[in-house]
């Protein structure tokens, strides 16, 4: 019975913050060396001694990775074909989700049973087919060939059968009550009332497309249609051996991402812990 | 007529890259509205090779693209390759009489040529002629002191490593890849052969595969030669200074020649591999050009016409390539004049009598199946991990398993 | 309605998953090259498995990465989430943010940063070692090293995807639950491994599992850390299928080597499934 | 408004029959309040009405028409939900309108409609808000005046105030009250809370079982209760239940488990044992000595509700009670009580449940 | 057990403050009710008591000890949450054995006392059990049990039946009240529902915005409210309030806005504008044409609650107010109504809220 002990707790769980605080400054200390490298001149680079600061501020690595290379082509084609993915996948497993959780039709449950066996199966085994398809319809090297096999993510339509399957029933018998038809059901009850889910689903198939790679690096042998997570590491063009400038290119290829991320924070926050399924 | 576009992937980064650009630009501004060249570099070996492989598999591989003339027969088999015919030859105004005999041979596979030789590209030794000079090892010709035995040439580096230098020698010895040209030189210093008809390391073929590892890795081991350090890291720990000298392709000599005229580099050198062994033998293999086998595509007359005027306008014009370091193929220009003045080709001109080539194999060549199972062992021999016996082993094991 | 609803759906399924995966099956049991037809040859590909030793390492590296990651990963997201837990308002957002950044960033991005940061010549965690009086270590271009580093690098790469589970079912505890114990005299570590713990176990069971599948098909990490090393020692079974297919132009291989890896993920998630039901069975 | 007449209409879910044979007049301007325990099928009949369930067999007529195969929006019904199920991302306005907008009416009367039914509900203010602003009375009030907007024919509501606190639920009633007084509406109210039914009713239907146990007004159903289950159902606390034997030899009398005789002002069929049945307010505490008090007891917890005292007592013989006393009663936990029953309050239930009342 | 003594105790969640140097006598076995509305600190003080929020001034002693620095553990009371905040993943035994065993207290001890509190509450079949598989009304006695066990000096309840549905509410209310007579255990507990702290409390605190406006007995509270808060606040429905001009000149009265004039029967400073409350058990109906009626009025909803009937009907002064009537009346919404104020039951109100009571 002494007066100090919730005092001690409290030292207790300061350490503990104090630890976790400088994790944390640990954690993305490697993020913040790569974009201080990438400002440095390469002779200052490999200097064999730590500076953490550039002695000599350049942004001529920029100017290069972006004059020089097709970098901006590949923001193109990763903005497209990750745009396209999202777009495709939320708007098919929108539709198809409310149809499993709100219709009755034949062959409900063997679809469903389908969606769910085939968040087991691991579609990097199936490359060599895809590639074989794509390869076959001539698409090779087009945006299409690119969204294509990246369309399976059976948790978008499990999360949307969670959620339409928890929207109440009410709601449902009320439209039905104020004369609305099933499509307008849908559009203006089910899909306005789930308006989070689906742009969190969005912003996750988002992420999930934008940081694909061994997709796309299979099915382009174009630069110009490469996306920029194949591009910066395939084309040594004008990289070469130069440390700083590759930074420079990871660091432009990061930073929309990050930045995005760093606005949208609650929301990403909250697109993932809703992909997972769990109520955060 | 329309202009033609011509699709050209290289592999040719570096000061090679900068060398090679800069023809292309030339190429287009002379044929401007004839033919343009719209040229990709691509990550050199195997992702080259595997995306050129999967993109004529399925007809979308390039016009034209440089190919290592070592890779040239496993690519005719796999058929990736359009024959260059004797009516292409006489358009490009190109023949058998321009080249030297190895090196016409090295395209000629049952008497068809698949590609157009575009140089001979060996190793050579770079070395830091102010820190030798300063450790009072170089000779009177400015050349590194004992070149011409293993004890000679150790010495010179146990010498540099007493003079406080980090790295006396630097090796690309994270990269199996590359220090298969070092070891392939060092069995040709004893005469040894990877292939005997189809067996691989015939006889005594494997020891001498084994002594040249075991000469790197007692390097290694007495900390002579850098460990672990990748082509790029290699490269820099040269010309920064740290390490003294370096085994590294004739490729990187603009990148040299323009850092120094920049005035960014100590005086510097290259000249022959040492003679470790027996003789002198260097490793070499040709950069060449070749046409894609597109499979389902058809070119067409006029795309081909242009793709031929390509190749013969850059064969004629590679005195230009020379500057990159490499010894042209085209015999009319290492014949001519200027080439013979160019320094610093000419120091190390002599080794093109030395040169030993892959074995004429579809499993040899860049990123072919002989370089996939060797180098897998170099790395971990070269850094010491694995004993030399052991590496040669399992490398025999494996390359008879192919 | 409900035809017209699925349809989109459906095709896209039929096209690029059912329709793949049957061919995948056919595929293996011939010797077609990568692109074109093939003779069939009964078993043979799976015949040649047992004495493949890429294979071999294929497999073997893979378990091994999956042991590296998946329970390492799931800690230390745990830990981690726990002293996020703890901070308050604007300084969690912060701390959240800095763990969680990697995440979000391409593997190309992961893979730069970390091989510079690691580089063995230049990289400024190699100064740690000299710092500490330690040699340095070649991480990527070591067969010792390179599983655990990239392993690292992973778990740097995606715990913040976990870090966030963990966070959220954090939250779900109710506060009540921690006052409840601390009027029951509850300390730290009892309160941690009897009421936080306990009640964080589906959630450890959720991340646990979705690391686990996810690991099992690392490709991109592995293919970028062994380009210009030594990939034939860091082969794990996507990149040997990947090898086989793409680099060696062996489809029906290549598609044996699928197959089995699509059998070893199944079984995995089934008894994985199963097991997680039995203990969170026994627990609710 | 119309009235509705069901007839001879049944129900199952599967193979259990959740409404048998029910017929039921409701007329024009009524408000109708089923009341019957949980899963006594109350729902289900209103939403059968409604035609959220289709009707297995019997004719449903609304307003004349028959109705039972019609589509829900074509009965010309409006149902106000237990959640209210408001469209949580359309305002008031936009709520109310959505079902006028989906039969095509023409968008100046739907804006007139929206606004009268405001002012009825005096909500005027509230149009643009959204429901997530809305206390749970005002949701309470966009859910009726959802249906006020369709002029519907009837008004149906399953357990509208279910999902408000204590002191809301209390004033939203009366305001239901009085808007069924101002409006004259058919109304059908769904609820297990017998004091919404006793104070919002003109008729109260006791739904047991997948049957009517009794129909009825209020003050019938509290004081004449047709049956055990109805006389139990009904009043908080609920009624008080114990032994006697009925002797019909002289003048009828029921004795009590204590011995205690009770005469009877009420028609027995005969001798034997029933069960006798009086409300709390029916059990008074008299003062000690004053005449020959019905039982003694002791009192056990105490509630003081304000305006009366509820008493949890125990007869002598085991039996256990509630009696009430006036406001300020003075009893204690614990004390001895004299208890006297009055006549009148008194009622008989047979062995089938069969009620007798007081003359 | 043990009495609780607040002493000047405040406290602030940043700049708001919530207590303001509140004291307070507990005394041992006592029962007390902390009421007032939403947001009033009730939860604030029971958890400054319980540890679970540090008090930023005064002093507390349980049981003579100074507590304000102990650890929540330390102090020996025990708390009953608003969810129960029982341990989902361990059983029943588990739960209430939790905090024996972090006091390392010896397993037959503890397998002992859990035994007993089963007991106490019916619920040893239920102790292999997880929470998920209970009714809430059972969830309410496993947390109550897990309280028991601890012999605690003091029991904390915060709004222990808030999530109950209505009828087990009052049942369950009925067990706690059984329990404390039985237990004689010091029992601090907190509602915001007047009801149950009427029927529960020893003595109810009753509070509001930060401080204690009255501390008495439930029928003091009721009957001699301390404040016009207090009055309106407590008793369902509340009390009627009107304007009032009160004359003291001569024989002191009232004066309504109807101009009806209500003679006092309490003492009043002096002349001057007051408000008057009444109770609506206070207000009857009389039979037309006996004697002067205090005021007339038309009827509105009429609730007929079984045991009374409740008339909410408007003066012709527009004033609204609550009647009461027996459970058998004949009144009919519209009808007009002659009421007649209890003298006895008028209570006063000044400006300040201050109240003035019949003597
Ligand atoms: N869709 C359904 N499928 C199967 N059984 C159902 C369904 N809907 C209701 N039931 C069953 O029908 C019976 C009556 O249900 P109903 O909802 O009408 O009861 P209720 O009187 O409204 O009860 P509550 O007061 O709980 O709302 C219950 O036994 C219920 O379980
Ligand atoms: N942790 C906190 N931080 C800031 N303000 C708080 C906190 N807890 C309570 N408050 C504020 O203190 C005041 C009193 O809260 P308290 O929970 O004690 O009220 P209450 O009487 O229990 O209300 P209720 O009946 O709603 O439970 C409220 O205004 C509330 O907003
Ligand atoms: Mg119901
Ligand atoms: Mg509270």
């Amino acid at each position: 019975m002494n007066p100090t002990r919730i005092h001690r707790i409290n030292m207790a769980g300061l350490a503990i913050t104090l630890i976790t605080v400088i994790a944390a400054v640990l954690w993305a200390f490697p993020l913040y060396w790569g974009v201080v490298s990438s400002l440095k001149p390469e002779d200052e680079v490999v200097r064999p001694y730590v500076e953490l600061w550039p002695q000599t501020l350049t942004f001529s690595h920029y100017v290069h990775a972006l004059t020089q290379t097709q970098i901006g082509i590949w923001y193109l084609n990763s903005v497209a074909t990750a745009v396209g993915v999202t777009f495709v996948t939320v708007a098919s497993s929108l539709f198809c989700g409310y149809a499993i959780s709100q219709l009755e039709f034949p062959f409900r449950r063997a679809l469903w049973w389908l969606i769910l066996a085939s968040f087991m199966v691991p579609i990097q085994t199936l490359i060599i087919n895809h590639f074989e398809l794509i390869a076959g319809m001539g698409l090779l090297n087009s945006w299409t060939g690119i969204i294509l096999p990246q369309l399976i993510h059976p948790v978008v339509i499990i999360v949307y059968k969670q959620f339409f399957d928890n929207v109440p029933k009410d709601f449902r018998e009320a439209a039905v009550m104020d004369n609305a038809s099933e499509w307008r059901i849908l559009t203006r009850i089910y899909i306005p009332m789930n308006w989070g889910v689906t742009t969190a689903l969005s912003i996750v198939t988002f992420i999930w497309a934008w940081n694909s790679f061994l997709w796309p690096f299979l099915a382009v042998t174009k630069t110009e249609m490469m996306t920029i997570t194949v591009g910066i590491t395939q084309v040594s063009d004008a990289f070469g051996v130069y440390y700083a400038r590759e930074l420079s290119a990871a660091v432009l290829a990061g930073l929309p991402v990050a930045l995005a991320y760093l606005v949208f924070q609650r929301k990403v926050t909250q697109a993932i812990t809703l992909s997972a399924g769990i109520k955060g | 007529a329309a202009s033609e576009t011509v699709v050209w992937w290289d592999f040719l980064s570096g000061g090679d890259g900068v060398r090679m650009k800069q023809m292309i630009q030339d190429f287009n501004k002379e044929h401007e509205g004839q033919i343009t060249i719209d040229a990709t570099t691509l990550e050199w070996g195997v992702p080259f090779y595997s995306k050129v492989q999967t993109s004529a598999a399925v007809g979308e591989a390039p016009d034209i693209m440089t190919y290592h003339a070592s890779r040239i027969p496993l690519a005719v088999e796999q058929g990736i390759l359009t024959e260059v015919t004797s009516a292409d030859w006489q358009q490009m105004g190109l023949g058998k009489n321009d080249y030297a005999d190895a090196t016409w041979d090295a395209v000629t596979i049952d008497g068809k040529q698949y590609a157009v030789p575009l140089d001979t590209h060996p190793v050579v030794l770079y070395y830091n002629k102010d820190i030798l000079g300063k450790a009072g090892l170089l000779t009177e010709n400015g050349v590194p002191k004992g070149m011409d035995s293993r004890d000679g040439f150790t010495a010179t580096l146990q010498a540099l490593k007493a003079a406080g230098v980090k790295y006396p020698l630097g090796s690309v010895t994270a990269d199996g890849n590359f220090m298969f040209r070092t070891i392939y030189s060092l069995m040709g210093q004893q005469d040894g052969v990877l292939m005997s008809g189809d067996e691989f390391l015939a006889g005594d073929n494997a020891e001498k595969l084994q002594n040249a590892l075991a000469v790197l890795q007692d390097w290694t081991n007495e900390g002579l030669q850098s460990t672990y350090t990748d082509y790029p890291a290699t490269v820099a720990l040269f010309t920064s200074g740290e390490a003294a000298m370096m085994i590294n392709g004739v490729w990187e000599v603009p990148t040299m020649t323009d850092a120094h005229a920049k005035g960014k580099l100590f005086e510097w050198g290259a000249v022959e591999l040492p003679v470790i062994f027996d003789h002198p033998s260097t490793y070499a293999d040709s950069h060449t050009f070749a046409i894609p086998a597109n499979k389902g595509k058809e070119m067409s007359k006029a795309r081909h016409d242009a793709v031929l005027e390509v190749m013969s306008w850059i064969s004629r014009n590679s005195l230009f390539w020379a500057t990159a370091g490499h010894i042209p193929a085209y015999g009319p220009v290492t014949n001519s004049a200027e080439y013979k003045a160019m320094e610093p080709n000419a120091t190390y001109s002599s080794l093109t009598a030395n040169m030993i080539f892959d074995p004429k194999s579809p499993k040899a060549g860049i990123a072919g199946p002989i370089f996939d199972v060797m180098s897998s062992y170099f790395v971990p021999t070269l850094n010491g991990e694995m004993e030399p016996a052991k590496a040669v082993e399992e490398i025999k094991y494996e390359l008879n398993d192919l | 309605m409900a035809v017209l609803l699925i349809l989109p759906f459906v095709a896209i399924y039929g096209l690029v998953f059912i329709y793949p995966t049957i061919k995948m099956f056919i595929l293996s049991f011939t010797d077609a090259p990568l692109i074109g037809a093939g003779d069939w040859v009964g078993l043979e590909n799976y015949e040649r498995l047992p004495r493949d030793r890429r294979f071999h390492t294929a497999l073997w590296n893979t378990f091994y990465f999956v042991a590296l990651t998946v329970i390492p990963g799931t800690l230390v997201a745990l830990v981690i989430s726990l002293g996020i837990n703890r901070l308050k308002g604007r300084l969690q957002s912060l701390v959240l943010a800095l763990f969680f950044l990697p995440y979000i960033l391409p593997v190309s991005v992961v893979y730069l940063i970390w091989d510079w940061t690691l580089n063995f010549q230049f990289g400024i965690a190699m100064h740690l070692f000299d710092w500490a009086g330690a040699d340095r270590i070649p991480v990527f271009k070591s067969t010792a090293w390179f599983m655990p580093a990239v392993g690292f690098v992973t778990i740097w790469w995606t715990a913040g995807f976990s870090i966030l589970l963990f966070l959220a079912g954090r939250r779900a505890i109710p506060e009540e639950i921690y006052e409840a114990a601390s009027l029951d005299n509850s300390g730290s570590w009892s309160t941690f491994s009897r009421v936080t713990w306990p009640l964080m176990w589906p959630v450890t069971a959720l991340v646990s599992t979705i690391q686990l599948i996810l690991q099992l098909k690392i490709f991109d990490q592995v293919y970028l850390f062994s380009q210009g090393g030594r990939p034939n020692d860091n082969l794990v079974l996507v990149y040997y299928v990947f090898q086989r297919a793409f680099q060696s132009n062996q489809g029906g291989r290549a598609a044996a080597v699928a197959v089995v890896l699509f059998v070893i993920v199944i079984v995995v998630s089934v008894l994985n499934f199963q097991l997680t039901r039995l203990s969170g069975g026994r627990r609710k | 408004m119309a009235g509705i007449s069901i007839n001879g209409v049944s129900k199952s879910f599967g193979s259990v029959k959740v409404i048998d044979d029910l017929s039921l007049e409701i007329g024009s301007g009524e408000l109708v309040v089923f009341l019957g325990p949980s899963g006594s099928g109350k729902s289900t009949l209103l939403r059968m009405i409604a035609g959220l369930e289709s009707i297995d067999k019997g004719t449903l007529l609304i307003d004349g028409t028959r109705s039972e195969h019609l589509a829900p929006g074509q009965r010309g019904v409006a149902m106000v939900f237990q959640n209210y199920a408001l469209y949580p991302h359309m305002t008031v306005r936009q709520n109310m309108a959505f079902g006028l907008r989906n039969i095509g009416l023409d968008s100046r009367i739907i804006e007139e409609r929206v606004r009268n039914a405001a002012q009825i509900l005096e909500m005027s203010e509230l149009l643009d808000r959204r429901p997530a602003q809305l206390s749970g009375g005002q949701r309470q009030r966009v859910a009726i005046g959802r249906a006020i907007v369709k002029e519907p024919k009837a008004f149906l509501f399953d357990e509208p105030l279910s999902n408000l606190d204590a002191a809301l639920r209390v004033r939203t009633r009366v305001e239901l009250a009085e808007l069924h007084q101002r409006m004259r509406a058919t109304m059908i109210y769904v609820t297990h809370d017998q004091t919404e039914a006793m104070t919002l009713a003109d008729r109260i239907v006791v739904l047991n079982n997948r049957k009517i146990e009794q129909i009825g007004t209020p003050m019938e159903v509290y004081l004449r209760p047709k049956s055990r289950f109805v006389a139990g159902f009904v009043g908080s606390p609920g009624m008080n239940f114990m032994r006697a034997e009925v002797d019909t030899s002289g003048e009828a009398v029921a004795r009590l488990g204590n011995g205690a005789e009770l005469p009877l002002d009420l028609d027995v069929p005969g001798s034997g044992s029933y069960e006798l049945g009086i409300r709390p307010e029916g059990v008074r505490v008299v003062s000690s000595g004053g005449g020959t008090p019905t039982a003694q007891a002791k009192a056990g917890v105490v509630e003081r509700l304000g305006e009366r005292t509820l008493i949890y007592c125990t007869l002598d013989d085991g039996t256990e009670l509630i009696a009430q006393d006036g406001s300020q009663s003075a009893i204690a936990p614990g004390d001895k009580l004299d208890l006297d029953f009055d006549a009148s309050a008194i009622h008989l239930f047979d062995q089938v449940g069969q009620a007798y009342h007081a003359r």
